[in-house]
């Protein structure tokens, strides 16, 4: 393994460290914490809008910090979810007097650890913390026998959609009720070319032959859900974009917004030739679509490959996509 | 027992856990690798670390329990930091009167407990229920039932969680990252019932001496 | 290998396809051929901002179509400059009755192609037409025994700055000073972890043992200046930019702008590793960061890798940097 | 030469120059990976099929000539794109009065003349130009001084190229991709040196029949 780092164990240390040095007018680090925050935050007012998570999705979290998004970003360690006493410091920090909503991925250890946090919080004093656990990974079936579907790179939206929501001024209620119709509304399906290494461990998490893909995969390099032959860019796409459609059930001529998103190695080249089967069979299924995002959105390290994500709009949703964002990875200049 | 041999105790299992997880950090890591996202052994370790650095031997027994899970809550991470961190923070409490043959058994039983709590797993789930229940339930039993002595109750249930290891490896995962692989999970045994596996084996060890 | 494509040869018809799909409202093609122009192109009384060269540096060229950068984009196969008749369609396209400035990146075939292509151009009676060469990488000598340096990241500040002076209405000679300005004070330095994969030849361009690095690599799968033993990211952060710094020779304090570049397969993660350095150094030494980029902005397919680019600012040069883009790639709000 | 008969042996040459292009395009772009950027297979093979897909063999040879140029000037890109079409499309003019002993010389000389103005390479600087240069000198003294049969003197100047591909391996490149690697260039031929072999040993052998 080859990788840009000094020592495994400074990696999250160090990258947050980069970030700030790159965008001091954007974030700024809770000191002694592993936390970023907007360079502003708490904003008078404004209900703070929080996520966090294992790191090695970047531009997720901290990404996505600054005016009509994020108002605060926790890193875990590599994969692994923040802990819970950071999480709290970070709800703290992000606290405008209008109340915060955490933004959380559902993984046990994400739920849990944020659960804790909130439990933490509310012994502080702070009672006006809300969350929601985003579920969109439609490769995962949601039943008795698993822990629910993961949250994959749906969450960007969900960010996206509730950080306009807070900045436009809407009270905590509201802002959850935009974000729980986003998760409601939004299905994603990954896979992967090759599995990604982490830092620590030094080796690929799986081995994946020369002539194997895995189907869907998650964003913590654990093996996909089904391993098949290697398959061109147009049947990768319609083998994502058909799973995504078949569980969001979509009515006929709908509106959505799309997401082609590379997992950390895969050229923009090859994202734009998926998106381009991608667009052609929605076009052919008289979907509508409103929004098309290509590019790295929530990465798994060094793992090569995409997802698709489709969300479905409604006006409300839709003018909240396309609202002002400036934040060091989404800037939309909503004009 | 005494309260300086208690404490002494104590230091002494917590260094014997942290050094024990050290040396099967990558093993773990690797188990977590086939069926999770290769971090438990990592996660553990620096979580063991920090609580034995933080360690002071001079608090009664239930804060140096409360301690050393609250350094895990704040350092592991994942799914096992609240497991593993925040069961022993609660559980704890059941030493504030000492460590006694009784006040043992309720600790186990308040730990398991909140596991289960939190997680929501059962048993059957493949993870580190599956370990741990067994070993209460035994520890309980030889105690109760049985009136052995805490050291052959705890070695009995030893015994006990590694079949519950063993028992986790032919079963599909419904919880945790594993139920994600469906049943491709079946074939490998959970990481975190095999890192259960290896606390109470230092504990036992650590008891013996 | 392993690739996100359908048939080689398909490639890059395919990714222009899946970027129009995706940004109708920033791109359109000229039909049949590879170039993207700016939907509202030409822009009547703007000068046009034109470039291109070969694929595999997405999201260079066409990501950067759009207000306040490029008015068209010629892409080539893959590392194979565009043909002539392309890029002289395409300044025909881009002519909005103020002369169009091509931008170049120094490679003997993309200069002879321009120049090919001007000369046609100057026929069909279009005679406003200008050029500007980048060749802004330091880990090539520019001597006799070259073909003088490459043309790497820093074209993308050519871009913008030029991009931006045309948008606020500089005449074609003001918008080539300043595109010439750029270039001479712009310096960039490269290294690959490892080689790229055509989609053409479908092996890796050179082998790079797991213990070893390249440096001085350019952005087409070239083989670098010089073979190194792994160094960590602190270490490679110093060579390149001492490297950049040795050839620009700034004054003391002087203000400037970096891009920590990624080349394709390099997690977020790392360039913001590497990026913590970049600013210490800088720092330590008594610069000025103005402007602070870190992402994949010129790519050589799927390397791993980075670059690191310094470019000496003046307050004209600041003020076009930070004047406001909005294209698929970068969009700068400027407020 | 009688009409018919030079446009026949134009489209031949034509052909066997693509079909050797496509069954050397992997070996030339190995050469361009070691010291370029492993596109100099594709990029002559894409141009001389299109070339030969537009061929038409009713056009007298300038003409013939000059679209074969063009041709590869917009399908190859690249630094061989310009150097191979422009200068063939550029030289072409001198079979306007038919293909002649003397119009061959006044070809070579005026396309070798062209790589040379539009690529701003000398001899020795690994490029193409190390080829054609042994390769023009010698046809151009064969006929004239020599007095040889064009055949003949083709046949002279193929070896000539041969000897300039060679040339290129053991001296530093200061011109095209490979003097990005100064003295690492140095132990390899020069790719668009050995394509210009393959197009003179096709012209030959074509001519021989
Ligand atoms: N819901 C749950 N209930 C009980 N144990 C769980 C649950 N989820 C995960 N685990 C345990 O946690 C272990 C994984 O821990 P770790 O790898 O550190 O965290 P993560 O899964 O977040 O990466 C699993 O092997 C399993 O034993
Ligand atoms: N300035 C030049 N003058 C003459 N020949 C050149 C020059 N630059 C490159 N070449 C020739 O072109 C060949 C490479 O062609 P090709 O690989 O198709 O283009 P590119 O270098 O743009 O990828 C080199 O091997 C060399 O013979
Ligand atoms: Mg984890
Ligand atoms: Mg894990
Ligand atoms: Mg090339
Ligand atoms: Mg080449």
């Amino acid at each position: 393994m080859k990788k840009l780092i000094n020592e495994p164990e400074d990696v999250v240390d160090e990258m947050l460290e980069g970030m700030v040095a790159a965008h001091p007018e954007y974030v700024r680090r809770l000191e002694g914490t592993n936390v970023l925050v907007r360079a502003d935050a708490p904003v008078e007012g404004m209900v703070g809008i929080v996520s966090g998570g294992g790191s090695g999705h970047e531009p997720t979290h901290a990404g996505y910090l600054g005016e009509g998004m994020l108002t605060g970003a926790a890193a875990g360690e590599v994969f692994t979810s923040p802990t819970a006493d950071q999480l709290q410091g970070m709800i703290a920090a992000c606290e405008g007097g209008a109340g915060v909503l955490c933004v959380v991925k559902n993984y046990e250890g994400d739920v849990m650890n944020f659960e804790t946090a909130i439990e933490l919080a509310e012994l502080e004093g702070e009672t006006d913390v809300e969350y929601v656990v985003v579920d969109d990974d439609v490769a995962v079936e949601d039943s008795l026998y698993t822990s629910g579907r993961r949250g994959v790179c749906g969450t960007i939206l969900v960010h996206k959609i509730a950080g306009a929501a807070a900045a436009r001024g809407d009270d905590l209620s509201e802002v959850k009720r935009l974000a729980e119709k986003v998760v409601d509304g939004v299905g994603t399906m990954g896979m992967a070319l090759t599995s990604c290494t982490t830092p620590e461990k030094g080796e690929p998490t799986f081995d994946l032959p020369d002539d194997e893909i895995e189907l869907g995969i998650g964003i913590h390099g654990e093996p996909g859900v089904e391993r098949t032959d290697v398959m061109g860019a147009d049947a990768v796409a319609e083998h994502l974009t058909e799973r995504v459609l078949e569980d969001l059930d979509l009515a006929e001529g709908a509106r959505v917004a799309t997401i082609v998103n590379g997992m950390g190695a895969t050229p923009l080249m090859e994202l734009y030739v998926v998106n381009r089967r991608v667009q052609e069979l929605l076009d052919e299924r008289g979907f509508d679509v409103g929004e098309c995002w290509v590019g790295d959105y929530m990465t798994s390290l060094d793992m090569a490959g995409c997802s698709v994500t489709v969300l479905e709009l409604d006006e409300e949703l839709e003018e909240l996509l396309g609202a002002p964002a400036d934040t060091p990875a989404l800037t939309v200049r909503g004009d | 027992m005494d309260e300086g041999i208690q404490r002494e105790a104590l230091v002494a299992t917590l260094a014997a856990i942290a050094d024990r997880i050290e040396s099967e950090k990558d093993h773990l890591t690797d188990l977590d690798s086939a069926i999770g996202d290769a971090d438990h052994g990592a996660n553990l370790h620096r979580g063991f670390q920090a609580a034995l650095d933080g360690a002071d031997p001079d608090d009664d027994p239930a804060a140096f329990v409360k301690a050393a899970g609250m350094a895990l809550l704040s350092k592991v991470g994942g799914a096992s930091g609240p497991l593993y961190g925040g069961s022993l923070a609660v559980a704890s409490s059941e030493f504030e009167e000492g460590i006694t043959t009784e006040s043992s058994v309720a600790f186990a039983e308040a730990y398991l407990e909140k596991v289960k709590d939190r997680g929501g797993a059962s048993v059957g789930d493949k993870t580190m229920v599956d370990a741990l229940t067994p070993a209460v339930h035994t520890y309980k039993r030889a105690i109760e039932v049985d009136d052995l002595d805490p050291l052959a109750a705890l070695s009995k249930a030893v015994d006990a969680t590694e079949r519950g290891v063993r028992f986790t490896t032919p079963i599909r995962a419904s919880k945790g990252r594993a139920s994600y692989l469906g049943w491709r999970s079946v074939g490998h045994p959970d990481p975190g019932a095999t890192s259960t596996l290896y606390l109470l084996e230092e504990i036992h060890d650590v008891a013996a001496e």
